[in-house]
């Protein structure tokens, strides 16, 4: 259970499964792999002290590529699966991969009620806005108004933010990062383990086959400076290409200050990720008036759900002293001679 | 108290109490069981009651009941139609009427039948006028059960309404007397529950009393009832239902392998009753966790099972519905998920609190593709602790998920059951595999087909698993055309091992007889008693009753056979029907009824004696 | 199609079937009943152009008890069956009447996927914080530690708060009452009919018999003036048995201030149903600290999955001619002799 | 082009198309069906790819694969195995290998036979090498498909990638050559597709060119096929697959019905296709809705049936396993709901895009309690379209839920059809109940069993619906124990009714034959090919599809008994067989293969063989 990474036991390598992995060229669900890979190197435990747990989709393929324990299972219903796991084997280090279609269209109500549950699981969410496995249909976080396999007219629904959502079901960890930031995804994914209940970690993932270049807006490297803001508890919310842009409080929200970089002005908020007033003013950003936030956006402690069902175990046992024949011998009894 | 009235002894007998939902039938019912069975009776009770929480007050559909039949020989049913009626309202009566035996004893709470409860009732004229015809055919005896509770309570300083919560402890009282109960065990039963509210306690008592007292001092029946105790197997017994027992039977089957128990469930009728009593049960390292819906339910408890737990869920048909696709997923990664199904009555909602055979074709073909799992139904209160045990012991053993079709009828009907030795089940093992050598997450045991169980977590035995088609052994996941032919036959032959490690069936009855009734789950105990009547005719019929229905025992097809005629019976429109004709291509006689009730034993007596007939004829 | 209530056509008693309410004695599902059958009547609709749909629960029994047209469907599915009636008959006024545990448990993916997509429905959430039909489980709303049949050790998790989940789901109109506060309802109801689009009414509703009083601590008649907010578009954030206080900006937030009755200061906020972040912040709004908010939170105009999906029929019609023999004969063809 | 090489006239030959999921295989084998088809053949395809999007290069479980059987005769099959198979690279060769006729004609793209692809294929040596065995007993033709293609585009401006990816159009000329076809088909197609890309279109152009003229002038190869027409029923013709079929069905079916329809889908392979292809054809008063998951598209459906439109759903199994308490809903609530399930392989997620027939059961009996509806299968592509007529015919006129059981090969695979005349197609009535006087919600059309349907909205007919038990006629919610009984049994007997209603079954081959095969959906053209193949040997054999599942065809068990033996063939381990056999309690013979592919002809004709044997030994 030890988390240090002092000693370097493991290499990213160690994680890896002799499958070749089936994904599409180009797609960003290899730079994940090798992320999640590194990142359980650093932290340091055994591949028989890890599990992933998936549903279906490419993202899904996920445990396969995985040297640790792995459960592919059926669409939408990885949550409630990896919760049964991490109840039965609360030693274990449950990961949850997931994507924009099996996790919040079809299985979107077990996210609320997992995230709400505070089960130590590491959620991951690979949103490529795109349904991939089943070719190209439009999913719930696809941008209104486009033109896919089911919406040869464009589609006609808002999308949902995964992150607001996460933030709604009161979840304990959010993060936000991209496939192709590889450093800052290891880093979360390291704190999303550390942390004790649900992390969620919603992962932007290029596919290059049905929605390619569905994030340049934010994550080109040209201007991904400006369009982004790394959120980083204790540290002054600025960004731009020269750090020369900050959020100040506003009326209800954020305003954003232009400075010269390097004077970063005391109306910059400091970033807090366990107030709940910056959480939300953060995860309810617009991109583009405001920039896409990166990085960890909540953390707070609260018991987890599997503690919480052991200590009910245990304070009944404190009560009622777990005696089979006495319990089926209760009640009213008599003797037939 | 000295007793000088007739006293009248029979063998069996059968009273039903109804009343309103918020009238306290159910608690009445089961006190009278209590001491029913603390007498030493033998008897089986059928609680039935409306889908509504609390239907407004005097309505028809309203109605709750509790009827139990009590004998001094062994008896199977809570008999066909009551002796003894005892109506809490119009209502009651109304709904009851046409069921009561000829010359049975009607009780009725007079002071219920006012103008406005008749019309609540649906009845036009006051049947407790003198010079009203409509229970003409009936003893009937009015006691004003409402005014003589709150007399008996006159010096009591308490609420008007909590007054009158107490009259169903008078009816008790009237009922003790005419039966010539004692009223000690109901006495305990008051003092354990309300040993911390003394008024109520108190208030209770005095009024149970009185209905006794009333019995001897006013004179209101001419006679009184004595049923002597019935010759059971020595031993110590219990009062048990399904629910309880099915609870029990899980508790020792997880002490016997020692796992712990995770028990995911989402709430609906009947089933959350294992839901609740297990919830209550923490302690013997049982997680009850309420989930968001069915899905979650039944993917929470396969998580649990491919931990290494117990993994258990249960629900009715609605939620049976929901859990094919995870329960498919289930059969693919071979983990030992167990699933109870309670079921009820009807398509869709249909109607909840009402019993049904109906999801035996469903259990065993409702999947997507060719899915075999194994399928087990109790055939009364007390086997659901038996059968409990063996699903667990068959889930663990073969890996492969198992079905436990139980009924809304056993989780709550009661009768006497001999408490078991625990330490004669026998020890179970969970076999988890921790040697790395040689191992493959698909490889399978030679005698049962099954594959290991890892617990999640032990070093050297990582593996995937998953709903893709996986190769034979390795498990890795391909699309070989002649692997998939053979791992979907080996999934079937898994299952098919299993009748190796089964009893064989024993046949009831004659075993001369020409005439085979063959049945399933709660049809044993009218099964049986219709035989026995027939039989009691001088006529054959032998019967058997299948708790294992995937795969089914090896001397099923023998069985059938060695017999000339043979007639299915369900409640449902002919599913273990299907099975039997299918597989071995007889012409069964077919009774099938859903009703949302148990088949009448009259009504099966005739069955019976028509293909006795018809034998005869050819 | 008229909505003018000027000549009053109907009658609330209209709107009421033969069938006999079989709730018991006590709940308030009968108050919201016949606020429903009320606003019918101001509506002034003939009851043949209602439809009310329900999921399964306690509250779900309603459309019996109504002499509109009615459909009581499957436990969490109210919804969906709801849309696919609206995009069929798109005349019709369609209710959809829903529990904590039909509509935010195994419903809960439908809710917010149904406010995204924001079909013309009028959505009435019945909220008694249980499972009344099935006997008094826990439900989703359920506050936490709350000791009931399936935790008899009291709950474990969080409860979910249906407006704040509305809110992050994008509805267009949100509304928050109780069955206790009858005429408020009725205005409510009527108003949730008028919008065009999703209109989500969050109703408290005592279950006598299950959760008796959950909602005393603010419904009660004593104390409710002090722990309410009446919330109204264009007129000032006001609460208090004497008006004497007001919600004013804060840090993200709302502050309290108290002021001489009748002097409304002006840093009191006026309200603005349109008001993205006065919406978020008045839903995020936490009892005790803050007053429950009563009323229509939200209401903004967009266009009806209905309307989009009709108008995309419309504009393929324009393009291509819906000539059924040409496309079937369509492609290459050949003869054969 | 004068063509002097040796030309062989064959009737019959099968041709398959393997490469890399990215090569652009189904493209090429769908260009090559065209011109087949429009060369008058008659022919099969089917095609056949992974469930990876686009699986790392040169893997054999990235190989995609599109096989074609066409003649000049009447053909039932794509073809067993295949006399000629074009390799796209090795890994192409390595899965399609063993399947290839002995003696049969190799084409493989030289190029690709690098040792880094040959070790991704798994190849130990290089089959190309000429002392290599691999290859021995088959006509190897090594063409440098992609230096071939370079070359050709030598002088054009564009990326290398671009140019690579024109050279499965040099392999379509190359093989257009050998089966002397037209190119103007395919020329028509690139100027269709590429009309606003001059560049690729000229580059397609070019290469295809260039593959048709090395033949000539290369001396690829020493001789040309020539398949001449087939006699086909005179008439205008397209190609068609099971997907455009089912959807144009359903287009029709509107048109005769006048109503729109209202599709709502999730997306899952191989169903999405008729989610995209009525996505598109919106024009004819389609809402094509994609939902959150399978229960909201079935429920959406279900809502819009009830409104008065067609409520139409399609998913496969996993998702049909998600719809199962809705569609018991539409059974109890009697709504014309139509579901289609494109079966695929394997419980669980399978073999998401490999075939198979594994779902009838779960059709039939996979929800709680006795609950029926129709079910229909189609057998051929083009018999999608019909099924599709017939589904919105009686789920209308009979009020209940229709299933469609179609399947994968189905939805891919392509065949010749004669474009009906729309105007034969009978008109058909919504029969929307207007008049409010004597409505009763649950009375029924004395004929049809059905009751009224309503278009919400009437006045007048107000009335409730839903799940739970309702009284007979009136609708009004009951617990009654005999309306259940009879609800349950009226339920079951409206779906018996349809019977009536549809054509009888009838036989194809030799009336006279001692053997009957019966089979469902896909397996018709396997098995036609079988009993004519084997019938060619002079033995009598006679078979049946089986079109209408649920209910039964009224002749069919007058047909079962007049054979002497009955064997029954299936993509599963006996569904349609357990079905036959309790029906009947006939001892049925059974084919059953799970392999993902439909079973091959060459064992059916076996198996067809060894029955016969059976039958004279007895
Ligand atoms: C019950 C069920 N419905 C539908 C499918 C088909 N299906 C597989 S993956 C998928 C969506 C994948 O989208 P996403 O979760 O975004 O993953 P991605 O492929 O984009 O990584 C769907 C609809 C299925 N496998 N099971
Ligand atoms: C699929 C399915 N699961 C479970 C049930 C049982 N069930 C009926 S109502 C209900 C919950 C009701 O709670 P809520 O929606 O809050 O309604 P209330 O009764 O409190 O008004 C449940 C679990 C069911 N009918 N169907
Ligand atoms: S389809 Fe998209 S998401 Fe899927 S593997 Fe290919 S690139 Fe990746
Ligand atoms: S159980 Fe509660 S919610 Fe249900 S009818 Fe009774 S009081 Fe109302
Ligand atoms: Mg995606
Ligand atoms: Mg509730």
């Amino acid at each position: 259970m030890s988390t240090s990474t002092e000693e370097v036991k493991y290499k990213a390598n160690d994680f890896k499964s002799e499958a070749e992995p089936r994904w599409c060229p180009g797609c960003e669900d290899y730079a994940i792999l090798k992320a999640v890979q590194t990142a359980m190197a650093k932290i340091g435990r055994p591949k028989n002290e890890h599990a992933v747990v998936s549903g279906i989709g490419c993202s899904s393929r996920f445990p396969y590529y995985m040297s640790t324990y792995g459960f592919h299972t059926i669409h939408g219903r990885p949550l409630p699966v990896a919760t049964g796991l991490k109840v039965s084997n609360p030693e274990l280090a449950v990961w949850v991969v997931t994507g924009d279609g099996d996790g919040i269209s079809i299985g979107g109500n077990h996210l609320i009620h997992a995230l709400r549950r505070n089960c130590d699981l590491n959620i991951l969410l690979f949103n490529n806005r795109i349904y991939g496995l089943t070719k190209g249909q439009y999913s719930p976080t696809s941008t209104k108004g486009m033109v896919n396999k089911t919406a040869p007219y464009g589609t006609i629904e808002d999308p949902v933010d995964p992150v607001g959502l996460a933030v709604e079901s009161g979840a304990t960890f959010i993060a936000q990062t991209s496939a192709s930031y590889v450093k800052e995804l290891v880093d979360v994914l390291v704190e999303a383990y550390n942390h004790k209940g649900t992390s969620f970690v919603h992962i932007y993932q290029n596919c290059y086959i049905y929605n390619n270049g569905a994030f340049d807006g934010f994550t080109d490297r040209e201007i991904r400076d400006d369009n982004n803001i790394k959120v980083e508890h204790g540290k002054p919310l600025v960004f731009g290409k020269e750090l020369n842009k900050g959020l100040t409080m506003g009326y209800g929200k954020f305003d954003i200050v232009e400075f010269e970089a390097g004077n970063v002005p005391d109306s910059v908020l400091v970033y807090d990720e366990t107030d709940p007033i910056l959480v939300r003013m953060i995860s309810d950003m617009k991109f583009p008036e405001h920039p896409v936030p990166m990085g960890i956006i909540k953390r707070v402690q609260a018991p987890t759900f599997e503690e919480s069902v052991h200590s009910q175990i245990q304070t009944a046992k404190e009560k009622f002293k777990p005696d089979l024949k006495k319990l089926i011998g209760s009640g009213e009894t008599w003797e037939v001679k | 108290m000295s007793v000088e009235k007739q006293i009248n002894e029979v063998d069996t007998i059968t009273v039903k109490f109804a009343g309103d939902s918020g009238d306290g039938i159910q608690l009445t019912g089961d006190q009278f069981g209590n001491t029913t069975a603390i007498a030493g009776n033998d008897f089986a009770t059928f609680p039935d009651f409306p889908s509504e929480i609390r239907a407004p007050l005097g309505t028809t559909y309203g109605v709750s009941s509790y009827q139990i039949q009590f004998a001094a020989k062994d008896i199977y049913t809570p008999g066909d139609t009551p002796e003894v009626l005892v109506c809490f309202n119009p209502a009651a009566l109304k709904v009851n009427l046409g069921i009561v035996n000829k010359g049975g004893l009607i009780i009725v709470n007079e002071d219920e039948f006012t103008d406005k409860n008749l019309k609540k009732a649906g009845f036009e004229t006051n049947p407790l006028d003198p010079d009203d015809d409509t229970l003409r055919d009936y003893r009937v005896h009015k006691i004003k059960i409402t005014t003589l509770t709150l007399e008996s309570l006159s010096e009591m300083e308490m609420g008007h309404g909590d007054k009158l919560r107490c009259k169903n402890f008078l009816a008790l009282g009237v009922v003790s007397w005419l039966f010539s109960r004692p009223l000690e065990p109901i006495e305990n039963f008051l003092k354990s529950k309300f040993g911390k509210k003394p008024q109520i306690l108190e208030a209770n008592m005095k009024v149970l009393h009185a209905g006794f007292n009333i019995c001897d001092t006013m004179e209101i029946f001419p006679i009184m009832y004595k049923v002597p105790p019935a010759k059971l197997e020595p031993g110590t017994y219990r009062n048990i239902n399904g629910a309880l027992a099915t609870s029990y039977g899980l508790l020792a089957a997880a002490e016997k392998i020692k796992l712990p128990i995770v028990f995911s469930g989402y709430p609906i009728t009947p089933a959350s009753e294992i839901l609740h009593t297990l919830a209550a049960l923490k302690q013997f390292n049982v997680a009850a966790i309420q989930t968001e819906d069915e899905i979650a339910a039944v993917t929470m408890a396969l998580g649990a099972a491919y931990g290494g737990s117990l993994g258990i869920t249960g629900s009715s048909g609605p939620g049976l519905a929901l859990k094919v696709e995870a329960i498919n997923l289930a059969v693919m990664t071979e983990l030992p998920l167990i699933i109870f199904d309670f079921m009820r009555s009807g398509i869709s909602t249909g109607m909840p609190t009402k019993t049904e055979q109906g999801d035996l074709l469903m259990s065993l073909f409702g999947r997507p593709s060719d899915s075999h799992l194994i399928v087990l139904a109790p055939s009364s209160a007390q086997d659901c602790f038996w059968i409990s045990v063996e699903a667990v012991r068959l889930a663990t053993k073969y890996m492969t998920p198992v079905i436990v079709l139980s009924e809304g009828f056993l989780i709550n009907s009661s009768e006497p059951w001999k408490i078991p030795n625990l330490d004669d089940i026998p020890e179970m093992e969970s076999g988890f595999r921790t040697d790395p050598n040689g191992f493959l997450p698909y490889k399978r045991n030679k005698e049962t087909l099954a594959r290991d169980w890892v617990r999640i977590g032990t070093p050297g035995l990582e593996h995937t698993i998953g709903g893709l088609e996986k190769t034979n052994e390795t498990g890795q996941i391909t699309q070989d055309p002649e692997n998939h032919d053979l791992m979907t036959r080996l999934r079937y032959e898994k299952t098919q091992k299993v009748a190796n490690d089964i009893p064989e069936l024993e046949i009831m009855g004659d075993k001369d007889a020409d005439l085979l009734l063959v049945g399933w789950g709660s049809t044993l105990g009218s099964m049986r008693a219709s035989m026995e009547a027939v039989a009691s005719q001088g006529k054959k019929v032998a019967m058997i009753n299948i708790r294992h229905l995937n795969p089914l025992p090896k001397n099923l097809g023998d069985i059938l056979r060695s017999f000339k005629k043979v007639a299915v019976i369900e409640l449902n429109l002919g599913h273990l029907n299907m099975l039997i004709r299918s597989k071995f291509l007889i012409d069964t006689a077919f009774l099938g009824r859903v009703t949302g009730q148990p088949i009448a034993v009259t009504e099966m007596i005739d069955f019976i004696n028509k293909e006795l007939e018809t034998i005869k004829e050819h």
